[in-house]
């Protein structure tokens, strides 16, 4: 177990570095300079401009420039060019402000793909089957935005309610029921269009993990005992098909720090996508670094949770 | 445990929960009519967020549009382009002239002559001359005096200091009330032509290394020029202007802006406006005397920047912050103060709420100066994407936005809504690289901005929200020359043009000089549609003529960094943004022409160059005018860029948003909101309010 | 009294066809294909869309296309579709060839019809090649991870290959005795490998040892570069990089291409695993056959299934994530049109012209979705275990 | 013959037909058999010739689509189990009759202890406490011969080698006492002598209780240890039926006595093992006439257009060919 830890540690480590580095490099030697260091307005003179160069470290060579920099990140000093602040400060945040629309958006998709999927495997080649099927590969299909814009639309014009922002413009209540349901309320159709691609991904794998375990001779087993159909499917074959989901829990943690740009864009939500996609246009270095390396950690740190959890779950596998 | 009626459960009490919250939204009728409030705010929507609220620090537009109602600078350009005053009440601009006694030349008049019969010589001629004379207030002899000043020189990779012991001759100082930047060349009828340019400055300054006689001469002329402007303006403030905090704004407030954009560490965009300043001193507390180098006429507008408290960010207040922070009070500046986050100013508007990428809320400075804003609260929301800023727009909850040419067309024809529009600053133009053929030729450039139908794309580009333009000033200002006539859309005509300078139709259609097809690209930046579709509609109209274009479109930072920037381009789409000043040195003076300068296409030309400095250094409006108007003759004829036009600002409001001006006599007057000549609708902002029904429909 | 028995007549077995019809793998597939109605009407439309992409591309190029979707006709903005162009506003020789805007037209008056025939292949190639470059990827490093997965990689492996790369490099930085350094040093290591491969049995010297030390292996290798890649968020890798680089068409592609052939080589190293210990490719390697022969002619053919429709699913990712990347201006840049750039230019005009939302939305929702039940269909046919079941 | 009270299945003219793409397999063409109380009956017959779908059709454990029964009746216990509910048929699975699969490795669900499975089977069909249920367990493992059942129950299956999962297997078919259970080639995946074991185990438990079992494999050797009687299955049909004795010593079918050829014994040693030619037909491309006429040394013309009828030998001793009932009676 030691060893195992110790092992994953060392080797998560190493990984990560390599992906700072890799993540380093590709943002400076790519062309373009900082947002705030605009050659072309007639203010700037080459002297200020070198003078935001230095204040940045531009001017220093490139393994100068890593090392300061994760020296900063390392002990929380690193600030955003654009605006001075703390970039950690910054990605909390974000990270507030994304977190109902991450919870939600995974509720919807968990909760929604496994009835799904489980009954389109049951009921194989049945009515259900084909209709999720097909529904799911149309919301695969739809480009994201497009369906935002419908969604929008007709809401907006149909049902005469604001769906942008985190909650209604200066409402003011002093209802704490108002105020919360009002914040669902401007969850609802952003938390849909970011579940659409997971439901219809996640329901199409449980229907393949059921459909592979509903064909196997421990579920005929459990038939012959007399079991009902709940016991059937929803114990003994449910089970075993919920192995490899486990693992999924791990990888889910970086969507903690992601977000999607389009969506949040459209809906005004201030979210992490929409700061890393600023952040990238105004050439902001330590916040896309700094968001670039926690996801790393994340990512590492996911996959060992899996690895853990499927170890708890799986009877066959030990340490 | 049934798993199964979990797993149908779970997701209908979600979709329940979700669903079930729409009936506790307030709907868009709720929040406009059935809100009172409503009318006393007025709500913005902007596609970013502000990224400082720090009117010395901050340079994009958000940022700038919020600054400027928390902050309020010395003065500001009032309805019709003058200047008007606001923390300050009034200003007054004069000069001092220095040159120093040339005991090397005779003068024309009176020979060799010593300091003081030359200042007693001079005062009596000028008096007899008279009228043209009459600003020179005070002729007087200073002595010499010696100092040290210590210089950098040499190529930035081989630089040493050098310091310089300076021992002046004698100057004599005349005293202008205003600025005269041809005092020296009138003088020099009297003193002799050559008394100026003989003067020698070698002599009088040591340097404490060896250097070259030529060096040392160029260091000398540096230090020690034969003649010197001292431009100086002194303003007074008002004095009962006060900060947020209830502080009183007065001159060191002002000193202490100043120093905050100079310091280099604060590394503010604003160094270049206050380059030209020699020294800035509080005379008392309701005095401002600025001193500057050289003759700098846009001088007085770079003061409507807006000043900062000093009792708030005094270097003791830093450093407390910086401790508080854990942070060393060096790696500590303004730049990292939570001040940018909640700013304290003096403008009509107290800064309130700020939520990153949500909204910024300000609600009105009780006090201020003027009389408090109608409205009591402003808030700008930042709604990224233009479809749902003009939905929320239409639900009237957004007063205004950033409305797309498109979008007025159609919502204009609401009666709800009131659209204006009026010229912009800025404008757009395709730029030639003068140094690579055919573009040398400036028949080639005029016959290229005769095959463009410009008004075609103001029409169907803008939807008609533009107007030609055929120089480089700002179309509302008198700069602008309106004599030039534009190019006509002649395709003919830039045939024959073209023919004159040579070129003739080639066997695949395209024309031909010498063997060399006439092909090139034209290259823009991405993410900006206008210059797309004027890069599709050229590259066609181009194609009808003969010409072969490539086109490309580029990321900015590459567009500038690669191209633009190592002048490595055949033709480009760009666009400048423009102040009202009218300073054109960085963009058309063949000084600048080098690579990572803005004259990148090239421009040479002897009078435009001297036009150009006339410009910056003249404080009389008539007569900068003049030159203007002679230099905007002179870059249209030479056709370095086909000019195309100038955007016109659109906006909507709603109808029932109205002036509301408070008369002394208590009465109230309405007015309805026009545009004022400068493109600025919201100028008279302060006296905006909304009411609850369209004036027109009140009898 | 036992009379008859079996043991010593004489036997004849009729030569009846009681088997099923052997069909090659092929023919079962399409058969099965037939079969699946939704996956072949999937199929049905993507090969309607190739024909009309490459329809697209020999209508729209050219000098004088026959559908000119460039043709800008700034008179003739926005007009809906169906509609007539008026004759007098219409500058000859730059009406549609077709008498009628079918699609109707953008806001520079652009025949929508003839740029959505552009776009079609425009974005087919961005698909193909996008996910022709991760399949590569994909197969050379899954193969190499699966097959040669065991093998070490020596710390003189890295050396004399770094030294190789560095010497142009130092060239090309002009710094001639550098570069001539690395390379000595490159041959050194070639010379020292060609030694060694000369005397096996002998002993290395003590002072050489450290190069035969074991760095790393080749699958830790390729599987660690998986894991550092999957440590970016992809799109946001995509956007970072192509908002970084200089726009264009074959950076897009290439950069879908270089962020997403993650999947493929794990794919493609588990097949490899996993067919490497199957007795034909044992009995193959009895036979003596080269590493080459084993991978090309016995596994390769039978791990391209899977490749196949995960290829299929990727093509519409492909599609969508350049659809997505358009929404953000970093789509493909003019003058090529693809339907990503056509649907986000169009937003704007939503209720201007809904047709310049609507026609291109609608088309790649269609697409894809053929792309994805045809890829669904191939995965659930190729599927050894569900397939038996059918 | 016996009672008719005493036969627990019966099964009438029983069709099975797969209907997928291609031609509609048969894979079970008119099955009759009985099996009585506290007998052990062996279906033999090669592989794909329709023995466990015969079985999975007695369970309801078909699965529909594909299959289809398109004819005959299922007789237990005087209840036609076709046209029972689902719901009855349920509670009659695991509790009345139980069913013992060929593969023990995959027969078990990997992420339940074994104990889990066979209480299971228990307190789904009997109104017993959790504790009792458990206590039952360990006494069938017990009975099942599995060493330290109180630490074992709550094994995984993985942790357990393959005879004991077998062992696992019966418990579990055990758990309610059923009076039919089929096994299903129970022994094929393991090594001999745990086969034996197995087999030895079986008939124990069938001398405690009066339990039938309906045995099925495609060993010989097998029948002759455990069978009471036999049928003997070809191309989803039954060729021949008899005491274990009938059919060993007066095989009266080709098939039959190909099978036993094919047999190794003592006598046969140094002699080239006979097998039989051919292969069996695909369910959905049986040749017309005898199933078995291609393969059949016996073979004559009329083989190919007849249908053969069931010949009967007396004793219940029957087999289907005619050709050579027509021969013995000849010679007689």
């Amino acid at each position: 177990m030691i060893a195992f830890f110790g092992r994953s540690v060392v080797q998560k480590s190493i990984t990560l570095f390599f992906v700072s580095v890799v993540s380093f490099l590709v943002i400076h030697l790519a062309p373009g300079q900082p947002s705030q260091i605009d050659p072309l307005n007639p203010k700037f003179t080459r002297e200020v401009v070198e003078r935001m160069r230095q204040q940045f470290h531009l001017d220093k060579p490139l393994h100068i420039q890593y090392l300061l920099f994760y020296r900063d990140l390392f002990t929380g000093k690193t600030v955003s060019w654009k605006d001075s602040r703390p970039v950690l400060g910054k990605i909390y945040e974000r990270f507030l402000n994304s977190l109902p629309l991450f919870i939600l958006g995974t509720l919807l998709t968990w909760t929604f793909s496994f009835p799904m999927g489980i009954r389109a495997a049951i009921q194989r080649n049945g009515p259900f089957d084909k209709s999720t099927t097909f529904l799911s590969y149309v919301l695969i299909s739809v480009p994201g935005f497009f369906f935002a814009y419908v969604l929008i639309i007709l809401v907006v014009t149909h049902l005469n309610v604001p769906v942008i922002d985190m909650q209604t413009f200066g409402v003011t209540s002093d209802s704490v029921m108002v105020l919360f349901m009002d914040r669902v309320w401007h969850l609802v159709l952003p938390s849909i269009l970011g579940a659409t691609g997971g439901i219809a991904v996640l329901s199409r794998y449980v229907r393949g993990q059921m459909l592979e375990i509903i064909g196997m001779d421990y579920v005929r087993t459990a038939r012959a005992k007399g079991l009902s159909y709940d016991g059937v499917y929803y114990r003994h074959a449910l089970r075993n098909a919920l192995l490899p989901f486990v693992t999924m829990f791990g990888l889910m943690l970086p969507g903690l720090i992601g977000g999607s740009v389009i969506i949040e864009s459209i809906f005004g939500w201030p979210g992490m996508g929409r700061m890393a996609y600023e952040a990238i246009l105004a050439r902001d270095y330590p916040v896309i670094l700094t968001l670039n390396f926690i996801t790393g950690v994340l990512v590492l740190a996911g996959t060992f949770i899996s690895d853990l959890l499927y170890m708890v779950v799986d009877p066959r596998i030990r340490l | 445990m049934n798993i199964r009626r979990v797993l149908i459960f779970a997701p209908t009490l979600i979709s329940l929960v979700l669903l079930s919250s729409f009936f506790w939204v307030p709907s868009y009728d709720a929040q406009t009519r059935g809100n009172p409030g409503r009318l006393r705010q007025f709500i913005t929507a902007a596609g970013g967020d502000a990224n400082l609220l720090n009117p010395v620090l901050a340079a994009d537009s958000s940022s700038g549009q919020i600054n400027g109602l928390i902050f309020e600078g010395l003065l500001d350009y009032d309805e019709n382009l003058n200047f008007r005053g606001r923390v300050a009440e009034s200003w007054r601009i004069y000069e001092q002239a220095y040159f120093h006694l040339n005991d090397k030349a005779a003068t024309a008049r009176w020979g060799r002559v010593d300091g003081t019969t030359l200042v007693a010589k001079l005062s009596e001629s000028l008096r007899q001359e008279g009228a043209a004379w009459d600003h020179v207030k005070d002729i007087a002899l200073l002595p010499p005096e010696s100092s040290t000043q210590t210089v950098t020189i040499g190529a930035p990779s081989a630089q040493k200091q050098v310091t310089l012991r300076i021992q002046a001759p004698a100057r004599i100082r005349l005293t202008l009330d205003r600025v005269d930047q041809l005092l020296f060349d009138h003088l020099a009828v009297l003193l002799g032509p050559e008394y100026f340019s003989s003067f020698d400055p070698a002599p009088y300054v040591t340097p404490d290394a060896p250097l070259s006689s030529d060096s040392h001469l160029e260091l000398a002329r540096q230090v020690l020029p034969a003649t010197v402007h001292n431009p100086v303006i002194e303003f007074h403030l008002r004095p009962n202007v006060r900060f947020h905090d209830g502080h009183a704004l007065t001159a060191a407030d002002v000193l202490f802006t100043y120093n905050t954009i100079m310091n280099p560490r604060n590394i503010s965009p604003r160094i270049p406006d206050f380059e030209p300043v020699q020294s800035v001193a509080a005379i008392d507390p309701l005095t401002v005397r600025i001193v500057y180098k050289r003759l700098y006429s846009p001088a007085l507008g770079t003061w409507a920047m807006g000043i900062l408290p000093a009792h708030l960010l005094d270097d003791a207040h830093l450093q407390t912050e910086a401790t508080a922070k854990g942070l060393k009070p060096g790696e500590f500046t303004l730049r990292k103060s939570d001040f940018n986050r909640h700013p304290v100013g003096s403008g009509p508007f107290v800064f309130e709420e700020w939520q990153s990428d949500r909204y910024l809320r300000l609600r009105r400075f009780e006090d201020y100066w003027e009389g408090a804003p109608n409205y009591h609260q402003y808030a700008m929301r930042i709604i990224p994407d233009p479809l749902t800023q003009e939905m929320e727009f239409y639900a009237g909850t957004v007063d205004d936005y950033n409305v797309l040419p498109h979008q007025v067309a159609r919502l204009s024809r609401d009666e709800r809504f009131h659209p204006f529009s009026g010229t912009a600053l800025g404008y757009s133009y395709i730029g030639y690289n003068l140094r690579r053929p055919p573009f040398d030729d400036p028949r080639v450039r005029r016959a290229l901005g005769m095959a463009i139908d410009t008004n075609q794309i103001i029409k169907y580009v803008l939807y008609g929200q533009g107007e030609r333009i055929t120089g480089p000033f700002p179309k509302q200002t008198d700069y602008y020359n309106h004599d030039v006539k534009p190019l006509p859309y002649d395709p003919q005509g830039a045939l024959k043009l073209l023919a004159e300078a040579g070129w003739q139709p080639g066997p695949d259609g395209v024309l031909q000089k010498n063997g060399r097809r006439l092909a090139f690209t034209l290259i823009t930046n991405n993410g900006n549609p206008e210059r797309k579709a004027i890069l599709a509609v050229a590259q066609d109209a181009w194609k009808q003529i003969g010409v072969e274009v490539n086109t490309d479109l580029l990321e900015w930072s590459v567009f500038v960094e690669k191209r633009v920037n190592q002048l490595d381009f055949d033709a480009l789409i760009l666009g400048w943004s423009m102040g009202f000043d009218p300073d054109l040195y960085q963009i058309w003076h063949s000084s600048q022409s080098g690579p990572f300068q803005l004259n990148f296409v090239g421009f040479k030309n002897a009078e435009a160059d001297d036009l150009i400095l006339k410009i910056r250094q003249e404080y009389d409006h008539r007569q900068q005018v003049a030159y203007c108007h002679r230099l905007h003759e002179i870059i249209a004829e030479a056709q370095p860029y086909t000019f195309l036009y100038v955007k016109r600002w659109t906006a909507l409001l709603d109808k029932r948003i109205v002036r509301q001006i408070n008369l002394p006599d208590g009465r109230v007057e309405i007015k309805p909101i026009t545009p004022t000549k400068t493109g600025n609708y919201t100028y008279y902002f302060n006296q905006w309010i909304k009411l609850s029904h369209s004036p027109e429909a009140t009898p | 009294m036992k009379t008859i028995t079996t043991a010593h007549t004489p036997q004849t077995v009729l030569d009846l066809d009681l088997m099923p019809p052997s069909r090659s793998p092929w023919s079962e597939t399409w058969r099965l294909l037939r079969k699946n109605r939704m996956a072949f009407s999937g199929l049905v439309i993507f090969a309607i869309f190739f024909i009309i992409a490459v329809a697209g591309m020999l209508l729209t190029s050219g000098r004088k296309p026959v559908l000119d979707p460039a043709q800008v006709r700034l008179q003739e903005k926005l007009r809906p579709p169906m509609s007539v162009p008026i004759p007098e506003t219409v500058v000859s020789g730059t009406a549609p060839i077709l008498g009628r805007y079918l699609l109707g037209t953008d806001d520079l008056g652009r025949d929508v019809f003839a740029r959505m025939l552009q776009g079609a292949w425009v974005s087919l190639t961005v698909g193909f090649v996008a996910v022709g470059i991760s399949v590569l990827i994909g197969i050379v490093l899954g193969g190499l991870a699966g097959y040669f997965g065991q093998r070490a990689i020596r710390v003189g492996h890295i050396l004399s290959w770094s030294l190789v790369v560095a010497a142009p490099i130092l060239a090309l930085a002009a710094k001639p005795l550098a570069a001539l350094l690395a390379a000595a040093g490159a041959l050194a290591g070639w010379a020292f490998y060609a030694w060694r491969r000369r005397r096996r049995g002998e002993p290395t010297p003590v002072l050489l040892r450290w190069l035969s030390w074991t760095a790393i292996g080749v699958d830790d290798l390729v599987m660690r570069a998986v894991d550092i890649m999957l440590c970016f968020p992809s799109f946001f890798l995509i956007l970072t990089v192509v908002a970084l680089l200089p726009p264009s068409l074959y950076t897009i592609m290439i950069v879908i291409g270089l962020t997403s052939w993650m999947g493929t080589t794990r794919l493609v190293r588990a097949e490899f695993l996993s067919l490497r210990e199957q007795d034909f490719v044992a009995a193959a390697r009895a036979l003596g056959l080269s590493d080459l022969h084993i991978i090309f002619r016995h596994i390769m053919p039978n791990a391209l299934a899977p490749v196949l429709v995960s290829a299929t699913l990727g093509i519409a990712s492909a599609m969508l994530t350049e659809a997505g990347l358009s929404f953000l201006g970093f789509g493909v840049p003019p003058p090529h049109a693809t339907w990503g750039n056509i649907l986000s230019d169009g937003k704007d005009f939503i209720f201007d012209a809904p047709w310049l939302t609507f026609a291109p939305g609608i088309v790649i929702l269609i697409v894809l979705l053929a792309f994805n039940l045809f890829g669904e269909g191939l995965r659930d046919i190729l599927n050894p275990k569900l397939r038996e079941r059918n | 013959m016996a009672s008719s009270t005493d036969i627990v299945l019966k099964v009438e003219d029983l069709r099975v037909q797969f209907h997928g793409d291609g031609p509609v397999s048969r894979a079970v063409d008119g099955v009759d058999f009985e099996i009585r109380n506290g007998e052990t009956v062996c279906i033999v017959g090669e592989s794909g010739c329709g023995k466990t779908v015969t079985a999975l059709a007695v369970m309801g454990l078909l699965p529909q689509p594909p299959a289809r029964i398109a004819g005959g009746r299922i007789l237990f216990g005087g209840e036609s189990l076709l046209e029972m509910p689902s719901s009855g048929l349920r509670a009659l699975r695991g509790k009345r009759m139980a069913m013992v699969f060929q593969e023990p490795m995959t027969s078990l669900n990997p992420v339940f202890t074994i104990g889990d499975q066979i209480s299971e089977a228990i307190l789904v069909h009997e109104a017993v406490t959790t504790a009792d249920a458990r206590r039952r367990t360990i006494q069938l493992l017990e009975d099942v011969g599995i060493t330290d059942p109180g630490k074992r129950i709550d094994d995984y299956p993985h942790q357990l080698s393959g005879g004991q999962r077998q062992r696992a297997m019966i418990a579990m078919a055990l758990a309610c006492g059923p009076e039919l259970m089929i096994a299903d080639e129970p022994t094929t995946a393991l090594d001999v002598t745990v086969q034996a074991q197995i087999l030895q185990l079986l008939k124990r438990l069938q001398q405690h209780s009066r339990m039938a079992i309906q045995y099925i494999t495609h060993d010989l050797g097998v029948v002759a240890t455990i069978a009471d009687r036999v049928y003997v299955m070809y191309a989803g049909m039954i060729f021949e039926q008899g005491t274990t004795g009938h059919i060993f010593n007066n095989p009266r079918h080709p098939y039959t006595m190909a099978l036993l050829d094919s047999l190794p014994t003592r006598e046969k040693r140094g002699q080239r093992l006979y097998s039989i030619p051919g292969s069996v037909p695909h369910p959905a491309y049986k040749p017309s006439g005898c199933p078995f006429h291609p393969r059949c040394p016996h073979r004559r013309p009329s083989c190919v257009d007849a249908f053969p009828e069931m010949c009967d030998y007396g004793e219940g001793h029957l087999a289907r060919c005619p050709i050579l009932y027509g021969m013995e009676r000849d010679s007689a």
